[in-house]
This record gives C-alpha cells, sequence and structure tokens, in this order.
C-alpha cells in the first residue's frame, strides 16, 4: 500500500531513492562509528578503492555487470507483480548450464562455444525460474515460498553434481575442470591490448556489453514492446488484465522465464568472464543484492544501472578497505545492501512522506 | 623482484581455526619475532574470493605469498603464471610452475602413529575418526590412522565419518559434535579428528563425554587438558617459516617438498596436559613405530597414492 | 546400522531440531496474526552472536539469552514498525532483516574479536549444559514453548484475537480490538522464540558463534510451518522430522544402504525443501496460509 | 415517543466526495426504521459513522437521549449498538462460538466465557429462533447462516439498537423472509432495529418508517404506513435534472447479439445471471435496470467473454460462439466491445500515462506499432485526437491515468472502445462519478453510434439514464430478467418496482 501522496516524477524517482540512500550510508557510518573506526576515512577508502585506479574501476565495473544481470532480472518479475528472490538459485543452475555447455562441446571454437554457453546459462536460469512461475500462476503456490526454497535445492543439488559428477578426477575442490581456453568472454584489458591500448588488467570483461545490451533489451521489452505491456497490465491490475484478455498465468511464467535468464547473466559474468570453471558458491548472494538493486533503481534499467554501479563501487571499495582495515570486512557491504533493501524497499512510504514534507508546496501541487 | 614482503592467504576456516590455519598463523607469527620482518595476512570469505586476494597481494609485490590449503590450487595455478617474479607457496596441495613451492606433507605417517596410541589408549577397542570435507587427502588422514590401530590392534574398531562435501564442512562444528556423539554412543572412546575447526566440537564432545580426543595439524592438547590423548602435529609452521626465510636468504626452491616424519613435518605431540595419558609403554611403542617407518620397516600405504586404502 | 544407533540418532535428531522449532514458532506467532516473516533466520542469527557475545563477556549462559532474546526482539520491532506502522512490503523487509544480521553479526563479530567474525569458545557457565537426558536447558524450554503456544493460542482470548486478527482484521477492528496492538505483540513474541532459537544455537548446542551459523535453518523452519499448516503440535512434528533427516544425512554421510546403495547426503538434505513445494503446489494436500497474512491493515479514518 | 438514536448534522468527507452533509436522523425506540437511497447516497457511510468505524467531520450522536461519543467501535459496543455490516466482518476458519466471543471474551481464558456464550446462543435461539450448530466453522455456513452469526454477535453483546446494512442482497428470498421474521421478534422484544435495503417490497413489508437519503443528504423520513413505493422511488431518484437528449425513434436492425438461458455463477459457487435471455438488434440501445449487485456485472462480464458462463449459449451475428472461442480477445476481434463498469480496477490502468491506458485490450492491434513494438509516438498521437473529441481535460496523453478526474477517465475509455467501430458495445455505469457536462456528451456520443447502427447493451443503476437511452428497457433482480419494457411505454416509478421484485399486483 503507497500511502495515497503524489509526488513529482523526479522526487519520486531520484529523490526518494536518493534519500534512502544517503540515510542508509549514514546509518552504515554509524556501524562504522561503533566498531571504532574512522567512517570518513572508510569511505575515502572505499572511493579510491573503487574508483581511484583504473584497475579499481574495473573491479567496480566488474561488480557492476553482476548487479545489472540480477537487478534486472528481479525487475523484470517485479513489472509482472512478482517478488523474485531465487536469483541465487536461478543464477546457481545457470552457471550448471555454463558448465555443462561448455565442457561438452570443447571441440566447438569460440565463437560458437560462447554463444552456446550463454544459451545455456539462460536456459537453465530461466527453468528453475520457471518452475515456481508455472507453480505461482497454475497453483497459487506463493513465489516467495517457492524461490526461497528453489534457492536452497539449487544449493543442494550443485554441490551433490559438484562433487559427485563434474568434479575433475583429480581435483579435491568441488569445481569442474577449467573450460576449454576458447570459451573464455576475452577480458578487457585484452581487448584493449589487442588494439594497442594498455588498460590495467582487471577480472572486467566483455560480459559488461551484454550487460549494457541486456539493460537495453528490458527497457525496450518492458516499456516498449507488446509482451511487456501485457506483463505490466498484470504487475498493475490483474482485473484489468482479464479485462484486456491478458492472460495473467500465461504472462506470469513468462515473466519469470525472462527474469530467470536475466539471473542467468551473472553466471555468463562470473564464470565465463573470469572463473573459467564452475565453483560453488560463485554467487556469493549477489542474487539478494540484486533486489537492493531494483528496488533502489525502481526496477528501471536506467536506474538499475545507476544502482548497480554504486553497488560496483560498494564491493570493489568494500574488498579494498577490507584489505586497508581489517577491523571492517566487506560484510559492511551486506549491512549497507541491507539497510538499502529495508529504506527503499519496507520503508519507502516513510521516506516519500519525509520528502513530501520537505518539498515546498508548489511543487507538490503541480505534481 | 628481490623485494621481501611476506604475505598470507588463508584457507576458508580463518587463521584462528587452532588448526591447520592457526599453524600458518604462528608460524609467521614466529618469524616475526625472531627476524621483526612483519607480514600481511587475508582471510577469504569464500571461495571466489582467493583469487582476488592472491592477485591483490602479487601485483602490490609482496613476495613470497603462501597460500593455505589445497583448496587454493586452481586460483594459484592461474595467479602464478600472471606473476612469474613473485615467489608462492602452497601448503597441501601441488601446483608445478617454475615460482612455487609445493609443500606436502606424510599426514598418513603422523596419522599411523596417532592411530597406535589411540587402540593403546582404548579400553573398549572402538576407536573414531572424525573427518572434515570427503576429500583424498582426508581419507589420507584416515586410512594412515587405520593403519595405526590395527597395528597396535588387530581386532580394533574403527568408526569412520566425513563431516561433508564442500568447505563448509571445515566450519562445522555443531556436526562435528554430533558425529563424535553418535561415535561414542556406538562404544568409541578415542576419537581422531581430520576436520579443521569442525573438529573443535568434536574435541568438545569427546571431552564432555569423558572420553579421549584427538587433535590435528597443531598441537590441540591443550584444548581440554587431560582429554585430549595427543595431536597429529603438522609442521604447517615450520614450513611456512621456512618458506619465507629461504625467500629471505635466497635459497627459496620451486617444486614439490614432501615432509614426513624422517624430515619432522609430521609428529604426535606429547606435553604436560596429555602427559598423564600416555604410558610408557605407549610412549616407547610410538617411539618404535617412528623409527621403525622412519627406517623403511613399517610402510604406511598412503591413500592418495591409488585411492585405496588396504584396510 | 547399530540398534543403538536409533536412539542416539533420535537424540540427535531432537537437538538439531530445537533451532527450527524455536524459529518455526516464532513463525507461527507472527504469521498468525498475518505478518509474514521470513526474517526468522536473520533474527536467529543475531540472537545466535549477540548471546555468545554476552555469555563470554559475562560468563553466564544466562546473560547471553537475553543478550539474545533482546538483539532478536530488536531486529523484530523493526520488522514490525516497517510491517504493522510504515505498512511496507513485509518480504522486503523481512530480506532486509536476512541482509542486516548476516552483515551486522560478521562485522561487529570481526571487530571485537579479531577472530574471522568468531566468538571466542565459550567454557564452563558460559554454556548451557546438559541438565537432563543429556539436553541442555533450552531444549526443554523450546519444547514448552509447544504445548504454551498451542494452550494460548487455542484457549485464550489473546489466542482468539491473534488467530482473528491474521484471518480478518477488520473482524477485529469492528470488535472493537486493536490490529496494531495485537501485531506487535506477535511480532515481539516471535521475536523472543527466534531469540530461544539463536541462543542455543551458539551457546547451547555450540560453544559459541560462527558467521552464518544459521545455515538456512531460518528457511527450514519457514518451511516447517507451511508443513505443519500453522498450528503448534504439526510444527513440532515438523521440526523434528526435519531435524532427524539432518541428524540421518549427518550419519549417512558415505555409508551405503543395503538395496540402496549410497543415497546421496543431499537428496536428504534436500527433502525439507522439496516436500515445501510440493506441499505448496497442492499436490499432497493443501497449506492455506492465515489470510491476512502479508497484508497491511489499512483503514480510512 | 422515546429516541433510541439521534444524529444530528453529521458531516463527513473523504477527499473531494461528501458522502455526508448535514444528515439528521431520528430512530424511535422499539421500532424498525429502514433507510433507502440510491448507490453511493451515504447510508453505508453514515452508518459507519454510527458504529464508530469512521469518524464525523461534525455531528453530535445522541444514544437514548444522551450525547455520547463513539470514536471506536469499543464505543458503540458500550453504548448498545451492533451492526451487521455489508459485507459480513466474520473469521471464517474460526467456529461460530469463536466468533461470538471475539472481543466480548470475558476473561483471559477462553473456558468460562465460552460456557456463558453457549447459554446465551441457546437462549437466543429459543428466543428468537435462532438456530445454529454453534460448533460449525464459519466459512462452511452459508451466507445465510453467516448472517446469522452476524446478528447474533451484536446481540450477545447486548445490542439494543440493531444497524443492518443491505442484508438482503446476498439472501435468498426464503432466507430474507426468515430475516424479516427475526426482526420483527427483536422488535417485539423492545429492540431498536435499522435496516438499509434497495429493496423498497422490504421497506414496505418491514419497517415502521423509513428515512431516504440521496447524494449525501437525508432528503425525508416518513411513515411506512402512509407511503407507497411508488412516493419513495421517486424520493430516492429525485426530481433531478432529466437530461434529454435528442433522440429519434428508430427502427431495430437484425438481431446481433442473441443471448439464452444465460446462467452464471460466481467465484463462491453462488448464481449471480439465472437463465437471462434476451436479444440485441442493430441500432437499438438495450438498458439493463436494477439495483447493483442483482447480477449486472457479471451478465457483462460474461458477454465479454470474461466469465465462462454455466449454462446457455451467445449467438453473435447469428453464429453461435463455441466455448474456445469465448474470451476477451475474440470477442474484441468479432467486435464486441466493453465499457467495463469499474473503470478504475478494469477499463484503465490507473499507474500507466493515460496513452498506454487507451489501448488496454487492444496492445496487440499490429497498426499500434512494428512488429513486437510499440509505437508510443503514434499512440500518443492516437490518444491526442481522441482527447480532442472527446473533450477530455487535460488533453494530455503522457499524464498518469489516476491523475483524470472520474469523468475524463470515462471519456478516454469509452473514446478507446467507440472509435474501435464495435457493432455491439456493452457499456456499464458509463457515468458513474460523472459530471452533469460529461454525462451529456457521453450520452450524446452513445445515440450518435447507436444511429451508426450499433447495438448496444447498457447497464446503469440510473434509472433516468437508462430511461433516457435506452429504446427497450430489462429490469433485472437477484439474476433473473424480471420485466421488459419499451423505454416510450414506462415510467421510473414502473421500473423501480420491477428492479426491487414487486410486481405489478403488489404495487
Ligand atoms: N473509504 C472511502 N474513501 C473514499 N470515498 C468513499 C469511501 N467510502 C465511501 N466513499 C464514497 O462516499 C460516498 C457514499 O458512499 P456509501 O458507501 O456511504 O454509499 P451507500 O449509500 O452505502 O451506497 P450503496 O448503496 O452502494 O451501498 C460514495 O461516493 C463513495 O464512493
Ligand atoms: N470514490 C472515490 N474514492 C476515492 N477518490 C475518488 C472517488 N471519487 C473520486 N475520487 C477522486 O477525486 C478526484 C475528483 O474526482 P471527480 O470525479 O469528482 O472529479 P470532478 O472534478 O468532478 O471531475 P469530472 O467531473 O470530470 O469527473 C479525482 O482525482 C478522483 O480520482
Ligand atoms: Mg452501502
Ligand atoms: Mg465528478
Amino acid at each position: 500500500m503507497s500511502a495515497p501522496i503524489d509526488l513529482p516524477k523526479w522526487a519520486d524517482t531520484v529523490l526518494v531513492p536518493a534519500v534512502s540512500v544517503v540515510a542508509a550510508f549514514l546509518v552504515a557510518g554509524l556501524v562504522v562509528v561503533g566498531i571504532g573506526e574512522n567512517p570518513l576515512t572508510a569511505t575515502r577508502l572505499l572511493i579510491q578503492g573503487s574508483l581511484g585506479s583504473g584497475e579499481g574501476l574495473g573491479f567496480t565495473l566488474f561488480y557492476m555487470t553482476d548487479f545489472i544481470f540480477v537487478g534486472l532480472a528481479v525487475a523484470v518479475a517485479y513489472h509482472a507483480g512478482l517478488f523474485n528472490i531465487g536469483g541465487e538459485g536461478q543464477a546457481t543452475l545457470a552457471g550448471l548450464g555454463v558448465a555443462l555447455a561448455l565442457n561438452n562441446l570443447t571441440f566447438l571454437p569460440g565463437f560458437l562455444l560462447i554463444p552456446l554457453g550463454i544459451l545455456g546459462a539462460a536456459a537453465f536460469g530461466a527453468a528453475w525460474a520457471a518452475i515456481p512461475g508455472y507453480l505461482q500462476a497454475r497453483r497459487g503456490s506463493h513465489i516467495v515460498i517457492t524461490t526461497i526454497m528453489f534457492n536452497w535445492l539449487a544449493s543442494v543439488l550443485i554441490v551433490y553434481l559438484l562433487v559427485n559428477v563434474l568434479r575433475a578426477p583429480q581435483n579435491m575442490n568441488p569445481e569442474t575442470p577449467a573450460f576449454p581456453p576458447q570459451a573464455s568472454i576475452p577480458f578487457m584489458h585484452e581487448v584493449f591490448a589487442a588494439f594497442g591500448i594498455e588498460i590495467p588488467s582487471s577480472q572486467l570483461n566483455l560480459t559488461l556489453f551484454l550487460a549494457l545490451a541486456a539493460s537495453y533489451g528490458v527497457w525496450l521489452l518492458i516499456y516498449r514492446s507488446r509482451l511487456g505491456y501485457a506483463i505490466r497490465v498484470v504487475g498493475s491490475s490483474t482485473t484489468a488484465a482479464v479485462y484486456a484478455g491478458i492472460s495473467p498465468a500465461r504472462i506470469i511464467v513468462i515473466a519469470m522465464v525472462l527474469s530467470g535468464a536475466l539471473a542467468g547473466g551473472l553466471a555468463v559474468n562470473e564464470l565465463m568472464g573470469y572463473q573459467h570453471r564452475l565453483l560453488l558458491e560463485f554467487t556469493a548472494g549477489y542474487g539478494f543484492v540484486g533486489i537492493a538493486v531494483a528496488l533502489m533503481g525502481r526496477a528501471h534499467p536506467v536506474g538499475i544501472i545507476l544502482s548497480s554501479l554504486l553497488f560496483g563501487i560498494l564491493y570493489q571499495g568494500g574488498a579494498e578497505l577490507a584489505f586497508e582495515q581489517p577491523a571492517i570486512t566487506r560484510d559492511m557491504v551486506v549491512v549497507i545492501g541491507g539497510i538499502i533493501i529495508l529504506f527503499a524497499g519496507a520503508l519507502e512510504g516513510l521516506f516519500r512522506r519525509l520528502v513530501a514534507r520537505a518539498m515546498p508546496r508548489p511543487a507538490l501541487a503541480r505534481a | 623482484q628481490d623485494a621481501f614482503k611476506p604475505a598470507i592467504v588463508y584457507d576458508l576456516g580463518g587463521k584462528f581455526d587452532k588448526s591447520f590455519n592457526e599453524g600458518v598463523h604462528m608460524g609467521a607469527e614466529k618469524y616475526k619475532k625472531d627476524t621483526g620482518t612483519d607480514y600481511r595476512d587475508f582471510e577469504p570469505q569464500n571461495d571466489a574470493q582467493r583469487e582476488q586476494a592472491l592477485r591483490r597481494f602479487a601485483r602490490e609485490g609482496f613476495s613470497p605469498i603462501v597460500a593455505v590449503g589445497f583448496s587454493q590450487e586452481s586460483a594459484l595455478k592461474k595467479v602464478a603464471d600472471e606473476f612469474p617474479k613473485i615467489k608462492f607457496a602452497i601448503i597441501d596441495a601441488v601446483v608445478e610452475k617454475p615460482n612455487v613451492e609445493s609443500i606436502v606433507f606424510k599426514e598418513h605417517e603422523g596419522s599411523f602413529l596417532v592411530g597406535l596410541l589411540a587402540a593403546k589408549a582404548s579400553k573398549t577397542g572402538k576407536v573414531g575418526f572424525v573427518g572434515g570435507m570427503d576429500i583424498p587427502l582426508i581419507r589420507k588422514f584416515a586410512c594412515g590412522y587405520v593403519q595405526g590401530v590395527k597395528y597396535a590392534n588387530k581386532n580394533a574398531e574403527v568408526f569412520q565419518n566425513m563431516t561433508g562435501t564442500t568447505g563448509a564442512a571445515w566450519a562445522d562444528p555443531v556436526k562435528g559434535g554430533e558425529l563424535a556423539k553418535s561415535q561414542i554412543d556406538r562404544g568409541a572412546d578415542v576419537i581422531y579428528h581430520a576436520a579443521g575447526g569442525t573438529g573443535i566440537g568434536v574435541l568438545r564432545a569427546a571431552a564432555d563425554a569423558g572420553k579421549l580426543g584427538i587433535g590435528v595439524d597443531s598441537n590441540q592438547n591443550g584444548l581440554h587438558p587431560g582429554k585430549v590423548l595427543t595431536s597429529m602435529v603438522k609442521r604447517v609452521d615450520v614450513a611456512t617459516y621456512n618458506v619465507f626465510d629461504q625467500v629471505k636468504k635466497g635459497t627459496f626452491k620451486a617444486g614439490i617438498n614432501v615432509l614426513g616424519l624422517k624430515e619432522d613435518g609430521v609428529a604426535w605431540a606429547l606435553d604436560d596436559n596429555n602427559k598423564s595419558l600416555i604410558t610408557a609403554d605407549m610412549k616407547a611403542a610410538a617411539d618404535k613405530a617412528a623409527a621403525d617407518i622412519k627406517s623403511g620397516a613399517i610402510k604406511v600405504h598412503d591413500y592418495m597414492s591409488d585411492s585405496k586404502c588396504p584396510m | 546400522m547399530h540398534p543403538a544407533d536409533f536412539l542416539t540418532l533420535l537424540d540427535s535428531g531432537l537437538r538439531l531440531s530445537v533451532p527450527l522449532l524455536a524459529a518455526c514458532l516464532a513463525g507461527l506467532w507472527s504469521e498468525k496474526s498475518g505478518v509474514v516473516d521470513i526474517g526468522l533466520e536473520g533474527k536467529m542469527l543475531v540472537a545466535a552472536f549477540a548471546a555468545a557475545a554476552a555469555a563470554y563477556a559475562s560468563g553466564s549462559a544466562w546473560a547471553g539469552l537475553a543478550a539474545g532474546i533482546g538483539a532478536s526482539v530488536v531486529f523484530a520491532l523493526i520488522h514490525g514498525f516497517a510491517a504493522i506502522s510504515q505498512r511496507g512490503n513485509q518480504i522486503v523487509s523481512g530480506v532486509a532483516i536476512n541482509m542486516l544480521a548476516a552483515g551486522l553479526t560478521a562485522i561487529v563479530g570481526n571487530a571485537w574479536y579479531g577472530q574471522g567474525g568468531r566468538t571466542p569458545p565459550l567454557e564452563g557457565n558460559q554454556r548451557f549444559g546438559d541438565v537432563l537426558f543429556g539436553h541442555s536447558t533450552l531444549v526443554f524450554v523450546a519444547l514448552l514453548a509447544v504445548p504454551v503456544t498451542w494452550f494460548v493460542l487455542a484457549r485464550t482470548r489473546f489466542g482468539l484475537r491473534l488467530r482473528a486478527v491474521g484471518e480478518n482484521p477488520a473482524a477485529v477492528d469492528t470488535a472493537g480490538i486493536s490490529v496494531t496492538g495485537l501485531r506487535y505483540t506477535a511480532v515481539v513474541i516471535a521475536g523472543v522464540l527466534c531469540g530461544i532459537g539463536g541462543t542455543y544455537l551458539s551457546v547451547g548446542q555450540s560453544a559459541g558463534f560462527l558467521p552464518n551459523m544459521t545455515a538456512g535453518k531460518g528457511f527450514i523452519a519457514l518451511a516447517a510451518l507451511i508443513f505443519a499448516k500453522w498450528r503448534a503440535w504439526p510444527a513440532l512434528g515438523a521440526c523434528f522430522l526435519f531435524g532427524l533427516l539432518d541428524a540421518l544425512s549427518i550419519r549417512l554421510q558415505g555409508i551405503a544402504l543395503p538395496g540402496i546403495g549410497e543415497v546421496p547426503v543431499q537428496a536428504i538434505q534436500a527433502l525439507p525443501y522439496l516436500m515445501t513445494v510440493i506441499l505448496l503446489a497442492g499436490v499432497i494436500g493443501t497449506a492455506i496460509p492465515p489470510r491476512a497474512s502479508g497484508v497491511p491493515y489499512v483503514k480510512e479514518r | 415517543m422515546t429516541s433510541a438514536i439521534q444524529l444530528n448534522a453529521i458531516n463527513k468527507r473523504f477527499g473531494a466526495v461528501h458522502a455526508n452533509k448535514d444528515v439528521s436522523l431520528d430512530v424511535e425506540r422499539g421500532t424498525i426504521h429502514g433507510i433507502v437511497g440510491e448507490n453511493g447516497a451515504g447510508k453505508s457511510t453514515l452508518m459507519s459513522i454510527l458504529y464508530g468505524f469512521y469518524e464525523a467531520d461534525s455531528g453530535e450522536i445522541r444514544v437514548g437521549g444522551h450525547p455520547v461519543s463513539i470514536r471506536s467501535p469499543a464505543d458503540a459496543i458500550r453504548a448498545g449498538i451492533g451492526m451487521v455490516h455489508q459485507h459480513f466482518m466474520l473469521v471464517e476458519p474460526l467456529s461460530v462460538v469463536e466468533n461470538v466471543m471475539l472481543g466480548a471474551e470475558g476473561g483471559a481464558l477462553l473456558r468460562k466465557g465460552e460456557a456463558k456464550v453457549r447459554a446465551e446462543l441457546a437462549r437466543l435461539a429459543r428466543d428468537y429462533g435462532l438456530q445454529i450448530d454453534v460448533d460449525a466453522t464459519v466459512g462452511e455456513l452459508s451466507v445465510g447462516l453467516q448472517q446469522r452469526v452476524e446478528i447474533l454477535k451484536a446481540l450477545y453483546r447486548g445490542a439494543d439498537i440493531l444497524i443492518l446494512d443491505e442484508p438482503t442482497a446476498v439472501l435468498t428470498p426464503a432466507e430474507a423472509d426468515a430475516l424479516f421474521e427475526l426482526l420483527r421478534a427483536l422488535k417485539a422484544q423492545g429492540k431498536t432495529v435499522i435496516l438499509i435495503t434497495h429493496k423498497l417490497r422490504e421497506i414496505m413489508a418491514a419497517t415502521d418508517r423509513v428515512s431516504v437519503m440521496r447524494r449525501g443528504e437525508m432528503v425525508a423520513t416518513l411513515e411506512t404506513a402512509t407511503t407507497s413505493p411508488p412516493e419513495l422511488a421517486e424520493l430516492m431518484v429525485g426530481r433531478r435534472v432529466l437530461l434529454r437528449v435528442e433522440k429519434e425513434e428508430r427502427k431495430p436492425g437484425p438481431p446481433l447479439l442473441e443471448v439464452s438461458d444465460l446462467s452464471v455463477v460466481d467465484a463462491r459457487g453462488v448464481l449471480r445471471v439465472a437463465r437471462a435471455s434476451f436479444t440485441i438488434h442493430a441500432g437499438e440501445i438495450v438498458g439493463i435496470a436494477g439495483v447493483s449487485g442483482n447480477g449486472q456485472s457479471e451478465l457483462l462480464e460474461a458477454l465479454a467473454g470474461m466469465r465462462r458462463p454455466v449454462l446457455g449459449t451467445i449467438r453473435f451475428e447469428g453464429r453461435e460462439i463455441p466455448p474456445g472461442e469465448h474470451n476477451p480477445h475474440r470477442m474484441r476481434q468479432l467486435g464486441l466491445l466493453h465499457v467495463p463498469e469499474d473503470r478504475l480496477r478494469m477499463g484503465l490502468v490507473p499507474a500507466f500515462p493515460a496513452f498506454e491506458s487507451a489501448v488496454l485490450g487492444f496492445s496487440d492491434e499490429p497498426q499500434l506499432g512494428r512488429g513486437p513494438i510499440l509505437d508510443h509516438g503514434r499512440m500518443v498521437a492516437d490518444l491526442a485526437r481522441k482527447m480532442e473529441q472527446y473533450d477530455v481535460r487535460p488533453p494530455a496523453p503522457r499524464l498518469k491515468t489516476s491523475k483524470f478526474s472520474g469523468g475524463n477517465q470515462q471519456k478516454i475509455v469509452l473514446a478507446r472502445e467507440i472509435e474501435r467501430k464495435p457493432k455491439v458495445l456493452l457499456v456499464g455505469q458509463p457515468t458513474r462519478g460523472v459530471d452533469i457536462g460529461a454525462i451529456e456528451f457521453i450520452h450524446r456520443r452513445l445515440v450518435a453510434l447507436r444511429d451508426a447502427g450499433v447495438g448496444i447493451l447498457l447497464v446503469s443503476v440510473e434509472l433516468d439514464e437508462i430511461m433516457n437511452l435506452s429504446d427497450r428497457i430489462l429490469t433485472m433482480c437477484g439474476g433473473q430478467i424480471t420485466g421488459e419494457r419499451r423505454a416510450s411505454e414506462t415510467s421510473e416509478q414502473d421500473l423501480g418496482l420491477l428492479m426491487a421484485g414487486v410486481t405489478e399486483e403488489a404495487a
């Protein structure tokens, strides 16, 4: 229930999220003070570590790529009125899809293998999301609960497969053998080097462009396409959808399929772009960060790119911070993410009211 | 790169696991005390962080960089290639690169000795083993242990459990405790663990039940004085110290460095905490077996040589 | 398997089901009142940390329990404020609680003790020792919570009102009873129970806090709650069943069963989740949550 | 005479809506007092204020002659007021006993109070014939019995004054008769009853006095014995300006939509449309008059393909619609378009910009874009043109739909459907909440459409609208078509009676 407060569009899409992010950082600052560290130093290290060097920037953009995918995944479902908190599991399965495609088709050349790997990721992520979608659409099982359950099922499944089926014979770690080298998505520094431009090396790879393309695709889909129109109608008003002859059940399944496929992008970036093998826990909780990203980005691709950048800065800067100030671990980032979800998501009404109260009357009247 | 700036990347258990990682930590601390050379270290929170940490140290010119644990094998393979001038060491795995020293231990030899002691200390003729992650390395511990037990008492029964199949199995004391309890309920009165942080729960459960535990990696006799029969000490501290020292002195040699009883790489621990538990007879038997192993009179089978345990 | 094993299996199942039970009953209270709680995991985690830290500092397990409950209740009130007073999205709030708990405990733990987020090991009186049949006080507290929950819900005025408010808050409102008051009370009770569950984890079952030591127990508890169809005694049954499965999976590791061969532990670990999904899909019976759960109560004045 | 309830100058606004304007009411003790009025007249609002569910902006409430402050239902219950809401306030999974006890448990433990409830329910069963299985789960009871639980709840709390808001809307005739029996018994015991209903037959049969509300105001209070249904109908409808649309008599064309024996049940399995049969020809407006909730909504939705009928056939241009084609999409393709009753929940998407709402139901039309992509520029231009034609204010296609006033939203819906050249147009409540200027405009459009040969089915609770626009009028009551009149040969009173289910002989 959003309180019947009308804010001008710019306030709604920029000011309210900005205020909640600032508030989240203030609270996080209190946590830093609470553990006896200086929040200003921490902020400086964070910014320097993430944006202060070409290399830091590369890592920031690498993480941003991850977050764009999971943010888009949450957003697409959100537009259909669904709360997909199964990004973690869908990305995990997508990783399986990547591994199966790449390690079984090693004879293919890279220009075929890479698209097939991406396809494998999308297909497996989509399938893992389609089941909760179907259960919601046809059997009324609440998608939040089923996606939570599917997250755990995914992690159990992947452990089983990596330990018993996919593990390289000599390897003690539960991970697959390395993917064939031609299946690696080129690193950005390699690509630039090919053109004679030297940039600092980092994990950043060409998947970034895939993420940006996906953002454009999602924008086109949601805001410009007939399907996206139907998705938004279902998300906004089921009765209107029925009136319009749009089947909510069909749209729910489609939206979840798209959502799961997008979550698969995380596997593409992490595995095909960087790790070059499937290993446990490569999703590292990013699926949940996707919720924060989508909420803060107002489920709009541009907003998602911006909030992904913010979280990229947080993750990379946070890693540097953890290196420099061992008292502050990378978990700080998780805390900030949690506060942002709380503020921008659950307490949205409160912040809208605060913003409305602080705004001059005439601006509101024009809304 | 001649700069000497040592660094350590621990395994998931963290540097205070009272076990393997802590051993590395203690070796580094000792080196710091002896020479005044400081070092940097990092405790990854998940699997994906190792590579970044290794690369990060390498880029900043740290050398040597000690990667603790077999799970860093694939990460180190990559990073070692990228930084050929940096010297690396990995403990418990083999990475064949010109700039990596691989340090592995003959855990089966040490495990044999504590198995022998366990059989001698057991009143019920039943002893237990709790492993961490179910991997060949840990089966190597188990296999050596079983051989030691049977060597001392042919009819002894050995219960074996592994905690899990992922890295989480190294840090699950609750599960470790449950496994130990179940072995105790079946009659085991001495339990050896090779389970990292999980083993803390094993030793505690044994102590709580009035039975004996056997520590691993570091000397864990002091965790529950009088309740830990002994510890199978793996001198990772010495190994770490030596890596630092070799690089400092320019004697670093890439390649595989296997440390067994002969090299003092493994041992069983005897100190004030367990001296009342080890009878003179037990000590004599263990010392004799150790001498026999060194001389080759006793051949302890290495599980990893053929993925089989003859027992 | 040895016959004696069976008893120890039950014993171990009981121990492992205690945190599930506490969290499951917490969820039951909250959802009965109409407030969905997927933050059980997070509340248990902060409780586990606070309890271990307080027990370590004070030397008393009971102080740990108080701190565990206190921390969990604070998180419950955050959830209540978002869900009840601000009519925010209860699921979003729950996700936030889980993330906050996971991050905060690790950070604070690392800052205080510098051991990778762990608390120092607890000894002696810092832990709840065994009081009866080899089980600690908290086991019995959790078990006692079942009949108490059942009794209060079924037999008392407060329970009746709570059951009603989760189904139809307007009916409660028109009967002249405060919807907000009832829901806050329920959310706080959920906090207390999660506090007990978390404390048991770190100060009873093990001896100290480990980052993320709840390891999904809050979600299994949620599954158990659905499986029990939001009822107290069946919740005990479901939690015990899931605890038993856990105990079984611990023991089945690498053991070949006659006729079946080696059962992958993962298959057993997956069972609670799988059963919940199947139940929700309506294949075996149906699980109907309290009708108003997840829906903020809005009344125009 | 003693007053049970006195309301003095009650005012209540919901934002722009003035739901109660200076309403005063005096209810005598020991009587059954009826309140009638059109949809939205403010009856429920007034009673919710009396019951403390809403707080009045101003005004005074007296109970038994003493001014009381009723700020919550608890206050009302203390003052001896009980209410049976239009939508039951029952907790379905709980038992009858538990529902009756809720809020009046008589102690922290239920046991003692429960015994008292059982005894009291037994007494009430004896005294008033209110038999019920006290251990039954309320959700499993029939609607009539659920209502009985509501009444028992009020009586158990010692209510002397019982308010019933449209109690018979959901009841079968037999159940309704039993209810009135009960009300009379209550009256005989000295209780006071306030009865809100749309059915004049019930007013005449059950009440002592009756008050009429119109547009938030109390327009009259009469002795039932001295009034008549025709008089009440006129008071309800009011002397409002009748908008006479210039409309020539026209000969209807061939039949377009033939409905026979159509029966529809709602989600709860209650029969909402019972064997309705009628035909709509090209170039005629057929009006359906009826109090809302008598099956008109379900009828419209069934015809539009949104609901599957349980019985009956629909023929369009002579061809029977097979079940496989009976969906909104296909019906639109055939040329049967639909202006839904509830524009905010169905006809539009409030959160969308207007130009997107303006293609709801038609987003698959090829000319709206290229391939899978919609052409926003074209959609905006398209709506801008329509906005000009339909005088939508402000003429801003990109403005959020919810920002338009009701009348302008309605024009957007009408423009969308009418401009797609329907063969048959289903229209539900086209002028609900719409101001007089817009009403006239909408009426003209509909008549023009008819003149162009479109068959129109018009459902409205506004009698004058039906009379004004229709060529033929069907009346609906309780899901049945209760009568058919030529618009030129009937009167409001006549229709009012048919709508209320009163036959000519009874009037
Ligand atoms: N909660 C509310 N918020 C805004 N407007 C409201 C609210 N409740 C009622 N209204 C408006 O107040 C007016 C009076 O409504 P009320 O429900 O009292 O009418 P009624 O006479 O009971 O109608 P009906 O016969 O349809 O039940 C209507 O215009 C309605 O839309
Ligand atoms: N029942 C209601 N509940 C809530 N809001 C309402 C209700 N009726 C109208 N509104 C809102 O009140 C505002 C005024 O609506 P209304 O339909 O009275 O407009 P208007 O100024 O009369 O214009 P028009 O004559 O074109 O309809 C609109 O924003 C509308 O959304
Ligand atoms: Mg009403
Ligand atoms: Mg108006």
